[in-house]
């Protein structure tokens, strides 16, 4: 990385000179701009009915092809899936019952949420945001620690350096900077860290977006920036978020490859991150990667989703259901049989409750823990303002105190 | 959501700006109303409802997801003749457009001479004590008050929801308005159609002489003045009306407006009572509060029996659901500040 | 514009269903991507030596053509060359001259500079940069009115509304989106105004560049979104801006058109911004130019280029100067004579010795004003300011409140 | 840029910022710089002019024209183990910035529980006096202080430009680090050399116990407490100066820190003299200097004899380079704040 200062002819931008897009698109006996511009449909693999579609049919071509993963990762996939569609269902039951503060589902997401986490080694960092809960589970992180913060008992629950997971992200596309400072620093530490950053539709449109694309291909970072456009942003759709051909479109202006793949499709989502993560790796450069989705229930549970598009819709979406599909394909492929299927679903059903009885339980938060992380050693203020609440506690008794 | 009976009736929070920006709409075309999910679904917290299928989506429009965009968009329609109104959807989402409010929404009539005035106002919905999650609680007030060249505006009571929200609209200078997003659903037995009375027998007044700016006192007291703005105006008084039960005679002073800064009522309240207790929401470091004592120890430092204390939120981030209550200014803690007034003396 | 709210197919994108760019592209028989894409050289008229080059050369295509201006608008542009060149180069001297406070040369970019400014109709608006006074001046404003703020006086000297110029913009790429904000309150009345914005290639790093064209995009409103690519941001050249085979091609991001122009070619700058602006009118739709030249001085005065280029890439340079190929190519083409050059030398020679003379005489600010404009109506606090102030300033004697 | 000789040589501000960070990088490789310009120019101002050079593009290197991405990369740089330090090119522009800055990088430690610490610094040159043009004179402290989470440093002098900035780069918190833009040529008879034993052997301690964010006594007097940090200390001791030939004598306390508070340093001061001025050159409305005075009458109220007066910058936007010397705070309108601390009683 001790390269002299770099002074290329001025006017002309690093993708004329030698770059590494150049080089990739070269391998590939195509222009970079082919190389750049997302292939004209959507990656897919799998139809609607769970068939395997034929190889020349799936949108590949040149520069664009995406090799079916092993049948041991597909299965792994499902059982993440099952257990992901179980979380987002447990959850969003256990809001309604006002047990959690907010639960924002990935309800009809499971097979971006899954393929996010499956194609990251566990030197990798997953970025993700609030919707990302299964994500984040299927990376492995304990399933209550990530609830804390839905449950309004903390901010982050776990700790993101632990699984290389960094806290979900709400401001939207912040940390998709995080992610790019976190690869930076890792190249030069001269650790080939790819790292997966997480946002939706709407988020596009913010000028982190673009910022952090931007440094990204500057910097030649492994970054692999992977859009959920699930249609909506809260009620808006994406026809009022953007005028481009696809979201994917927008690789090409900072120099980087983009892809836009059938978010319902486990088998196309997996095959496409797991390229776009290894060639991030290979040739340290980010991507973009666009997974064309729904989101099947409300934004959040605060969310009325009657005001702005209709039942029919959902409905029609309903049929591109990525677990059935999956199923579907595994069975008929006989990498799934019905005695395996019967543990995926047991072992789904333990997160499940394990999560209910846990939210059932009300730990006892520490009040005076809101002073204790703000520096990493107090300031005056803050010590005497927690001498003063604790006086408080003390005055008003423990049960006061605890609740 | 409009009410045009003449009987006394309940108007919640959320209606009366909702009402006061559709007759805003009514009166001039030149309002415009955006933002993010203020369109079809009306806001995330409904204050737009409506808006849209009554004005169409040119008056009352979604925008993409940026908050500087939107900030932007609204100084360039502003410079064309227009009157925007734009909604961030909470607090802590205002930052990214920081910088368009600082550099240009801030500075554009002091750069230009006075010659392109922005008549714009920033919706903000702000503070806590509703259960939200991290980034939605932020009380970011302080940020703009210091900003020269912004008015800041927040009202506490149903009336000024009406009223102060129009006298923002009204305004040729750009007004922050903070809404108090727990007084949202807050009911009052206020009637919209007197609302309006008072309105356009104000207007006439109000656009050449300003009666906007001005601090309300809401409960009359002879002991202490309790000075405080927005959501925590409820919470002063109660603890005043806790505190006469103590034999304490509190004065409450409503702020309604940081910019203009109604100097003059603070110290009538203070020069009457001799003591001050500041209560507000947002850390008390470098804050709205802390001017406000500044203030009135310069102002009134012979009439004081007692330093001028403040009820604040502590110098921390907002705290998650569970820990709010303990970060919140509340009665009991008011009542305790009350106490160390040196009232032995 | 009272339409229905839409609710188009969720997860796909305006451009993929009938729109202004695909009804466009329609036009010229080709696809939205070949529109939307700039061609793949740049758009380029005259030669480094000012002769006219082949119109199968230009770079044009379908799609994207330019045709010649006539030759009165070619004189026209050359006379504000001349003009702005003289007015830089004396503006460059006052500030050695310790005259003015800053100044932000132009020299070299005098080609768009006047295009930015013809291009335009009265009734249409200009946002520009700090750098771009010489716009400002071909647009028809008062010299002297702009030189008050590089002369420290006040931050801006002239009535944006009067010229529908903007103030000169200094917060990087900030006054793009006033600039689509202008555009749109227009499009609500009814008037077709067409607003041009300028920026840097630096500056379109910033997340308000992405905000800015992505609202046009979506508010499908007219603006042309003009990049001066002069191969630096201060120290920083373009390879560590962007990694993009060229800033054009940001625009197929946000399903807008993007072209790049010579920009040290002022037939081909005016023609592109021609058309652009033709374009954007009559569609109501946003197009991205960036125009590649190069800045021949220093940043500002405060700046030390030799301490990021050689002496010898500027020398190259100046080969490709845009005052004397549109010279060479109007003498040639009988449009301009000696006569008729002399005569705009000595306008120019006006403007310059009057900007020379206004800056020799010292104005006595009224330092009051500093309190006047904050608000229509000055709060409590500024009026005993001003009080203040006025009694420091009566106490000192008028000498020193006139310094 | 650095010295190595042990006799007493004359080092500029400029230079004890630059060979702070020279010496942080070479003691600890985790340590790398970026912003605009930074790295081939050395910055506009030339304070990390040769860094590049010594450390190579790896450790200081030009980012993209980009204010939030400088930002929230440093943001994951830090929690990756990097203690980046990053250069804003001027106030203003910090303030795209701003949403990283008060929802990350002033929340992530709190967030995450102690678990992810975010050890950077966000260098912010700052304040006028030096003819600039919009935007580049602002003094926007307020903004940061007011946010719970960042510390907030400014020097005053060539000797905590470089201890302070050391002490800057090793907390394991975010430090917004102001550097008054009119002292970077300003030089003072100091040796590095020197600057880094006491640093060495402060260092033991300080990480522990934290020296950091103490207030310092830089004028000792009796009558009255003139209290100030960053560019206008200077101003506070010629006014003393001046005050003392009138037989005032005044005590000059430089904040240092904004964030830790030195709150005692205040009382003792406050204590002594029984009167108090705070200068600074920000517009004056909800300021730092607000907090100050505020925070004084809390402590030291039966102690004053007279109320606490500000001089501040007015509440104006930043005035054009030929009209800043009436705006910016000077000796005589100290000195006009000191005749009115009420000397008769
Ligand atoms: C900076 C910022 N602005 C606004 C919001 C409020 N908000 C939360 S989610 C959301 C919609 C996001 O849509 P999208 O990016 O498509 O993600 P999705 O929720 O569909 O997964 C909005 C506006 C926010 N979190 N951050
Ligand atoms: C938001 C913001 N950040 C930083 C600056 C400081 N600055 C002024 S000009 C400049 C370089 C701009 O480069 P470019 O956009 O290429 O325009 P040029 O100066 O080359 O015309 C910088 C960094 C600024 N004005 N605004
Ligand atoms: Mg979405
Ligand atoms: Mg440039």
């Amino acid at each position: 990385m001790d390269e002299p200062v770099t002074t290329a002819e001025p006017g002309h931008a690093k993708a004329e000179q030698a770059s590494r897009i150049f080089e990739a698109s070269r391998s590939f006996g195509i222009t970079p701009e082919q190389y750049m511009l997302p292939a004209q449909q959507q990656i897919q693999m799998l139809d609607p009915e769970g068939t395997l579609i034929p190889s020349d049919q799936q949108g590949t071509g040149p520069g664009h092809e995406y090799p079916i993963p092993e049948p041991e990762v597909l299965l792994k996939a499902y059982t993440a899936l099952v257990a992901g569609r179980r979380i987002n269902d447990q959850n969003y039951a256990l809001v309604r019952q006002g047990r959690l503060a907010v639960y924002p589902s990935s309800h009809g997401q499971e097979a971006c949420q899954v393929g996010a986490a499956l194609c990251l080694d566990a030197g990798d960092w997953l970025f993700p945001t609030y919707r990302d809960t299964v994500s984040v589970i299927s990376r492995g992180v304990d399933p209550l620690e990530v609830m804390v913060s839905f449950r309004g008992d903390w901010h982050c629950g776990y700790n993101p350096k632990e699984h290389r997971v960094g806290s979900m992200s709400t401001p939207l596309t912040t940390q998709l900077l995080h992610a790019v400072g976190v690869a930076h620093a890792a190249k030069l530490r001269g650790e080939d860290t790819v790292v997966l950053a997480m946002c939706g539709d709407g988020a596009t449109s913010e000028g982190d977006f673009h910022e952090a694309l931007n440094f990204a291909a500057v910097f030649e970072v492994p970054v692999v920036f992977f859009v959920q456009n699930n249609g909506y942003a809260i009620s808006v759709p994406l026809s009022s978020q953007s005028a481009a051909p696809s979201l994917a479109h927008k690789a090409i202006g900072y120099g980087m490859a983009g892809e836009r793949v059938d978010g319902n499709d486990m088998v196309a989502v997996l095959a496409t991150l797991r390229r776009a993560v290894h060639l991030a790796r290979e040739n340290s450069m980010p991507l973009l990667l666009e997974a064309v989705t729904y989101r099947m229930q409300a934004h959040t549970n605060a969310d009325d989703e009657t005001r702005y598009r209709d039942r029919e819709e959902v409905e029609q979406w309903k049929r591109k259901d990525p677990l059935l599909r999956m199923q579907r394909y595994l069975t008929s492929e006989g990498i799934l049989d019905d005695a395996v299927a019967a543990e995926i679903t047991e072992a789904a059903e333990q997160v499940a409750s394990s999560l209910r009885q846990a939210m059932t339980a009300e730990p006892a938060e520490n009040p005076l823990e809101i002073f204790d992380h703000v520096y990493a050693e107090p300031t005056a203020q803050l010590v005497a303002q927690r001498a003063q609440l604790s006086d408080e506690l003390q005055r008003t008794g423990p049960t006061q105190g605890e609740k | 959501m409009s009410t045009t009976t003449a009987t006394k009736t309940t108007t919640t929070f959320a209606s009366a700006l909702n009402t006061a920006m559709s007759d805003a709409m009514e009166a001039d075309n030149s309002v415009v109303v955006f933002g993010e999910d203020v369109g079809t679904l009306g806001g995330v917290f409904r204050i737009t409802d409506g808006l849209t299928k009554r004005f169409g989506t040119s008056r009352c429009f979604d925008t993409p997801l940026a908050e500087s965009g939107i900030a932007g968009t609204a100084v360039g329609m502003a410079i064309n003749g227009m009157r925007p109104i734009i909604e961030m959807q909470f607090d802590a989402f205002a930052y990214p457009a920081l910088e368009q409010i600082f550099s240009h929404v801030a500075k554009m009539a002091n750069r230009t001479r006075g010659r392109v005035r922005l008549p714009m106002v920033i919706r903000i919905p702000y503070g806590g004590g509703v259960g939200g999650v991290e980034h939605h609680c932020d009380s970011s007030e302080a940020y703009y008050a210091h900003t020269a060249g912004l008015k800041v505006f927040t009202p506490a009571t149903v009336a000024d929801a009406y009223l102060m929200l129009r006298e923002a609209i009204d305004t040729e200078d750009p007004v922050v308005f903070f809404e108090p997003k727990k007084l949202y659903w807050s009911k009052a037995a206020e009637d919209l159609s007197t609302l309006r009375e008072i309105y356009e027998s104000r207007a006439e007044d109000s656009r050449k002489i300003g009666a906007q700016g001005q601090a309300a006192v809401v409960r009359e007291g002879q002991d202490v003045s309790i000075i405080s703005y927005g959501p925590s105006v409820e919470t002063a008084l109660k603890a005043a009306e806790a505190a006469a039960e103590d034999g304490i005679s509190a004065e409450v002073l409503d702020m309604r407006s940081i910019v203009p800064f109604d100097e003059d009522a603070l110290v009538r309240t203070v020069e009457k009572t001799g003591r001050a207790v500041v209560v507000a929401e947002a850390q008390g470091f470098v804050s709205v509060a802390s001017e406000i004592t500044a203030r009135i120890q310069e102002r009134c430092f012979h009439s004081l029996a007692s330093p001028v204390l403040r009820v604040t939120g502590f110098d921390i981030p907002y705290p998650s659901p569970k820990l709010e209550e303990h970060h919140l200014p509340d009665v009991d803690r008011i009542l305790d500040a009350l106490d160390e007034l040196q009232w032995e003396d």
